[in-house]
């Protein structure tokens, strides 16, 4: 069982309600389910598509060949007809798209006039649509009159039976008229229902178990998802969330927030991340906790605004006038952007710097399925001085050396004590110098006391599949789906496995796992990069020297398929 | 009860005779009589002479960036809603590179105290035009990398400050010290977002204008005037030139950010604990 | 004579009933009634919904980042004076990313025409407050990044620019499209920094300020009203809720900043040759 | 001959005019001079020095020993007095120090009274000091007179003359009273007269003798140089120059200049800089060409703002989102300075990028003497489409995709053709797209197609010393006077050589000349560089897969000394 639907139509037709609501039903149904979408830098018009796999075991990416096509735009029937599979379907209302398919892979339904007939309103055709999906799937419409009951509550009985009945008619026209749509499942074997988050809302989820309490940010995309779950939780979990009037006071108020006491965070895209650099070095000079979600779309300046691309990892790497560290963790899946927006905030207090997360329009949009994300051990680290244990200490300097070389940081106010910080180079205290001596220790302790304990933090590269490979594929961040499922597709014929690395910097050492021992020893090392020039390949090459065999680089915009990835494989492997 | 005492901080760098002399006079004054405990403020300070002014008294700090202060600062009040927050700007700083910031923090009315050391230079840069300098053609200066001379109209912050209907709009004047400290102690207890705009002669760079310049021309304001008409201070805030109105120009009583979220309306963000424990619940929601 | 025909650009993104297609529909119209061929303006746009604008129709085009249009036309206005620059930007680009550019532009009284389409809303990024939309609290929008919903007060650009004293200050409405046209070309043909705040309802997100709403309170200025009195401006500038004025609200003749630059108050800089052959004797200056 | 003076004062007190009167009197008379200021971000009070040293043969760097120290502070005793040289003197006025020194190598002169009895007035204090060094040295006080009938013309012949009388008290007093100060020889042996420059002079002229038409910049330490220097040429050669309200506009505006046909500039220091990297990236995607001065001082943040530091070659390199090609040049002299400009305008222009000159405060602030610069070959390639030319093409595309990669260039308004760029992704004509196929070839136009032939324009890096160095000290921008010297140095007893890097990315091929191969050879291959991190070392090895067998760095805020270096190898060599 391992099928997939595309819904695709024009912004603004609604494909990503009946996407959403699919993929929910599916999800609650038990199954395994991953959506993807593509969509254009508009609000109405152009082509979208929303692609739902869903399948009895885990899958982490797309893939091309379409069981159930729903276009609600012509486009989408030229576009996407030829992925239809042998055995697809493809569901649609000639009426509305003026056109009419011969064949017996298309069902021709009334979406439109059986909302009329059924519904009483037009408006309700993408109900209807939903309801055939789930005929042609054979599955129940329980769930989706729960779903609908829940959507119009607050609109009334009226509304709520009329979208029931739209759907109900959708079900019984698909039932009615696709014969050979009986052998599909209806359920999951387990039953069991699967949780459906995305990327962004896994990093926002995060935020809020590591006691983030204050969100600063100017609107981008695909940064804007972690925004708005924050602030959807903003009052459950006392959160203030602030839209700054540009990315360079979202920082500055994440850095004023964070010094005055409270765990404090700010996500954009590279454009606005050019922005916040400076605040980046502040936040590094002052010795201030910040987190930070960078989501990469394709540059350079506006770029492709919707679209993905891994291209600033070197520009996060080095970002910032002057030396310092810094941690940049790039998740793979949402769970790992869980866990790792976990581990930043826990760093960026414990060595008062910034860390950073590196998303992209691809994991952020998509939704992964999982059985749960693990909770055992969510707890706060407080490193921060207050109350009556500050108040306590004899003395207090903000930017003391000490045997660990990390500062104490008090909160201001809540001692007598001052905490005192500056940009310029500075004393213990905190006030402005000009002597050599003071800055050689200042730049001692902020940089290179801080390092090697940092770098201890860091949990070494995934492997998955082959312990020994003789084929090994290397990644970062979002690609971890794809490459997982091109060595699954590999695995039978070939010793090949995936290295994937989420925490990239400070880059991890070899002690644990010997990955470099790993590549040496594979016949063939490719780096997969979402990006023109094999940003994370060079920074293999400049951490430990090793190069790889082969890279394959895709800069279209578009994240890695599945197919497209084997072929590249294959075309290496001769 | 504090006393100046309390208040002395590092030896300034600033040039003998610098009008920033005056006002840390003036808000030292104020502090102490208004009994604030130097670590129950916090001072925002950007980049320039007047940047450095947290460094010569005592209270928590944070010496930010060029331009910066107002992020900050609203970062600060909206975590910490208890804590007094000043933000000290030059003209370059807070009108120059940091103009959108002021822009915003007076729409939002973040209950924060500006005080802008406007000398109507650049001074730590050495004597470039900032937005208050007067145009050359109208008797400013010349300056050395404005080679046809300084040809923005001069920025007037106030009728800005008035324009965006600020909370608290004042003028004050580093050569008038007892006037001066009534204004910051009016400023630090008004509730809303302040803006001081104190004159600031800087004896190395500006010299037009000068303590004299400014002593010929400011008054301070008639008993009767009104500051809670926008129309009545806007013309005030265009006074500028032969006459110059010390005082405070405008006011209203919009209500503060802090208090429109509910969140910290009672208490201050960084007295909240954090509960997690609805944590597994909230992932529910996912299903 | 250029024809409509030769402003045909790309088919808009917009939203079918967007309200940018009035603005589109009457720019071009006073293009055309002008006599301005595509190749004699440069239309400098940000990123938004208006930041596409010009490629919905024929001329030079520089689409450049979110908030940094002023600066850019700027640039080319001073290399180039012989060229009309004509900035295109949205609310949030102009007044939100952009605020300092605005201020600055102004002050300098750069020879640019700067049209906002100003829909109270990020349009393009789905929906988020912009600062001209309105409070919550006093009856504007709701949005998903805001739990405690808008609290900041609504920017008043044309009070702003008044405050600034812009050399043109004007609002438009994109649903009275004969006299956004004559605004356009009033403003396209006065003499210095123009400002002109266009209402522009957003059908998909802006649920409140919709053509309704504006039909219902906009009016065009009376004939009597005086625009060159700053006072009056200012108090014209401050009307909104039940009654939107639409007109010229401020004008002035300060001198442009390129009229100021002796170098090229004759001569586009762009026009200039280069001679090197001083070089040599500058040269000599170091010894 | 190779004397140093010292001269230190508080700020405000003048030792500027006293230093930069001396030194351009020693290049007049013939002596190579080498000037640096040390001093601290305050306008009065505190401690500065200026150090001029002279010499027959070329210099590059201050030396320890003070052959002359003028101190106008008692700071400048009691910091200075012990790097007095054997037969060095020490001038000073006791009364305005209120300290009397003992000792043979002092010299109480009463700069204040002589000023008084002779000038009428102690502001005069200075010129008298100026005298007394001149007198001291043996030299005449022709020159003096000139600089001073110069200096204050427009002040009237009774303050010339007052000024010369004093040069005189002083010079007399000196003369006087020094008796074996004779022996030092008035005149250099050529008698010909050396320009005096600094880098930020040299980068100014180097923008003006490339075309450079407009310049705006933001003020900020160490760069405002520059925009001072070409400001005062701006009338002479037609140049606009914008104070900027801040460095995002500042870079902006020298795009929309750049775009409408001229040669444009901007300027800063690290924090401005990060400021601009949004407008770098638009630059790119833009393919306007610009040129930027980035002098570095010590970061993060504010930092030292009147001091040095390196620690900027990563950020340049990787600043801006998106992945896109630049250019960095990072002169080491002042003639660096010059010919790198115009290098990197010709460059930005040719193949529509961003040039970014890398210097730092070391290099803008000291002056170094040449005869002349070599001016030969100054002419401007004009790669812009302007007039009839443009007007004459059939028809025009912004971004066509040409055989040469690079895409033609309008003017816009000098002909019909409309030029139209956008920040998204475009297509040949600069209209948005959201096409892969188009973003593919438009990645390979702006990045692929560029990156080999402008490989090809970069020169390898500098040798100085031995062709086949046992030890080789290798270096980047302005290291390369105290390198040199290093060399100099020891090259009497080892195989010693510096190579020194100017022109940083692209990274220089080997083909012209094999420095891998050197560096290879080369018992000892040592990386110095004035920051924290070794950042060029990390370059060498990203790039080549070469690691240097040593490292010496510096990060205290101050530049190299000859001593300093000279020392830290010692240790290396054990
Ligand atoms: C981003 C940035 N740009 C420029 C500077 C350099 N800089 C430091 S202070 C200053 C201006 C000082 O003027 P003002 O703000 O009026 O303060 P003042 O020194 O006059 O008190 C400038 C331009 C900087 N530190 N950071
Ligand atoms: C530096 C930067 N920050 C954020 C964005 C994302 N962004 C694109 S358009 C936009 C706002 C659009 O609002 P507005 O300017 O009012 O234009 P509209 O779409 O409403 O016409 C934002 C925030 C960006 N492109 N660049
Ligand atoms: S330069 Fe001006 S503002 Fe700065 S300390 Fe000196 S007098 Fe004051
Ligand atoms: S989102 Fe609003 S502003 Fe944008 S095109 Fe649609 S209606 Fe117009
Ligand atoms: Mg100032
Ligand atoms: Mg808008």
């Amino acid at each position: 069982m391992d099928y997939s639907i595309r819904i695709t139509g024009e912004a603004g037709q609604g494909i990503q309600t009946i996407g959403d609501t699919l993929a929910k039903l599916l999800a609650r149904a038990g199954y395994y389910v991953f959506t993807q979408q593509d969509y254009e830098s508009r609000i109405r018009g152009g082509h979208n598509s929303y692609r739902i796999r869903f399948s009895a075991g885990t899958i982490t990416a797309s893939q091309a060949k379409i069981r159930i096509l729903v276009p609600l735009d012509r486009e989408g029937i030229a576009l996407h007809g030829k992925e239809l599979a042998e055995e697809g379907i493809l569901l649609y209302d000639s009426v509305s798209l003026k056109e009419k398919l011969t064949g017996s892979r298309s069902l021709d339904i009334p979406f439109a006039d059986l909302a009329i007939s059924h519904g009483g309103n037009k408006i309700m055709a993408n109900t209807v649509a939903v309801g055939a999906v789930l005929g042609v799937l054979g599955m129940g419409l329980e769930g989706l009159n729960r779903i609908i009951t829940d959507t119009f509550q607050k609109k009334g009985e009226e509304i709520i039976s009329a979208n029931i009945r739209a759907a109900l008619a959708g079900h019984q026209y698909a039932k009615e008229n696709c014969p050979h749509c009986a052998s599909v499942p209806g359920m999951a074997e387990d039953g069991k229902g699967k949780m459906l988050i995305s990327g962004s809302e896994a990093i926002g989820l995060g935020a809020i178990a590591s006691g983030c309490r204050f969100y600063a940010a100017y609107p981008m995309t695909p940064s804007t998802g972690i925004m708005n779950y924050i602030a959807s939780k903003a009052h459950e979990y006392g959160i203030v969330v602030e839209q700054a009037e540009d990315e360079i006071a979202a920082i500055n108020m994440a850095l004023g927030a964070s010094f005055a006491g409270v765990r404090a965070m700010t996500g954009t895209s590279g454009g606005g991340f050019s922005l916040m650099v400076e605040g980046l070095s502040l936040a590094a000079m002052t010795e201030t906790p910040v987190v930070i979600a960078l989501g990469q779309r394709p540059g350079p300046a506006t770029g492709f605004p919707t679209r993905t691309e891994q291209g600033e990892l070197g520009f996060a790497l080095h970002a910032g006038h002057g030396e310092f560290p810094r941690v940049i963790f790039a998740p793979g899946t949402p769970e790992q952007a869980f866990h790792l927006t976990r581990k930043a905030f826990d760093l960026a207090e414990k060595y008062q710097i910034p860390a950073i997360i590196l998303t992209d329009q691809h994991l952020a949009d998509t939704t992964w399925s999982y059985d749960s994300l693990d909770l055992t051990g969510i707890e706060i680290n407080d490193y921060r001085l207050r109350g009556e244990q500050f108040q306590a200490l004899p003395e207090y300097k903000r930017h003391a050396f000490t045997g660990s070389g990390i500062s104490p940081f008090g909160v201001p106010g809540e001692a007598r004590h001052l905490v005192v910080t500056d940009s310029d180079e500075h004393d213990e205290e905190g006030h402005i110098v000009e002597d050599a001596e003071t800055r050689i220790r200042m730049v001692q302790k902020r940089l290179f006391r801080k390092l090697p304990p940092l770098r201890k933090e860091i949990a070494p590269p995934t492997l998955y599949g082959h312990k020994k490979p003789v084929v090994l594929l290397a990644g970062w961040g979002s690609t971890f789906g794809v490459i997982r499922e091109v060595v699954d597709y590999y695995a039978p014929v070939m010793d090949i496995a995936m290295l994937h690395f989420s925490e990239i910097y400070p880059f991890p050492a070899t002690g644990q796992f010997n990955y470099l021992k790993l590549l040496r020893e594979a016949e063939l090392a490719v780096c997969v990069e979402n990006n023109a020039t094999g940003q994370f390949a060079r920074l293999m090459r400049t951490e430990t020297g090793y190069s790889f065999t082969n890279m394959i680089n895709k800069y279209d915009g578009r994240p890695f398929s599945v197919e497209g990835l084997v072929e590249e494989i294959r075309a290496i492997l001769g | 009860m504090p006393s100046l005492d309390d208040y002395k901080g590092q030896t300034p760098a600033w040039c003998p005779g610098c009008g920033n002399f005056g006002i840390l006079k003036a808000f030292k004054d104020a502090m102490v009589e208004m009994g604030k405990e130097p670590h129950e403020f916090t001072i925002v300070s950007g980049i320039g002479q007047a940047g450095k002014f947290p460094h010569y008294l005592k209270c928590n700090t944070f010496n930010g960036l060029h331009g910066r202060t107002l992020p900050v600062a609203t970062g600060m009040r909206l975590a910490n809603s208890g804590m007094t927050v000043i933000a000290v700007a030059g003209d370059g700083d807070c009108y120059g590179e940091g103009g959108n910031h002021l822009i915003h923090a007076i729409r939002r009315n973040i209950n924060v105290k500006l005080f802008v050391h406007d000398n109507q230079v650049y001074g730590l840069t050495k004597g470039q035009a900032s937005p208050t300098s007067t145009e050359t053609g109208k008797g400013g200066m010349k300056t050395k990398n404005q080679p046809f001379g300084i040809l923005s109209e001069q920025l007037n912050p106030i009728a800005l400050a008035v324009a965006l209907d600020c909370s608290f709009v004042a003028r004050g004047f580093a050569g008038d010290m007892a006037h001066l400290k009534e204004i910051i102690k009016e400023a630090a207890g008004h509730t809303g977002f302040s803006l001081v705009d104190i004159l600031q002669p800087c004896v190395s760079f500006n010299k037009i204008n000068t303590f004299e310049w400014y002593k010929e021309r400011v008054y301070r304001i008639e008993a009767g005037y009104n500051p809670e008409d926008r129309i009545t201070a806007f013309a005030k805030a265009l006074e500028w030139g032969e006459r110059i109105p010390l005082g405070v120009i405008y006011r209203n009583n919009r209500p503060t950010l802090e208090e429109q979220i509910p969140l910290i309306a009672e208490t201050p963000l960084v007295k909240q604990s954090v509960d997690l424990s609805r944590i597994a619940a909230t992932m529910k929601d996912f299903y």
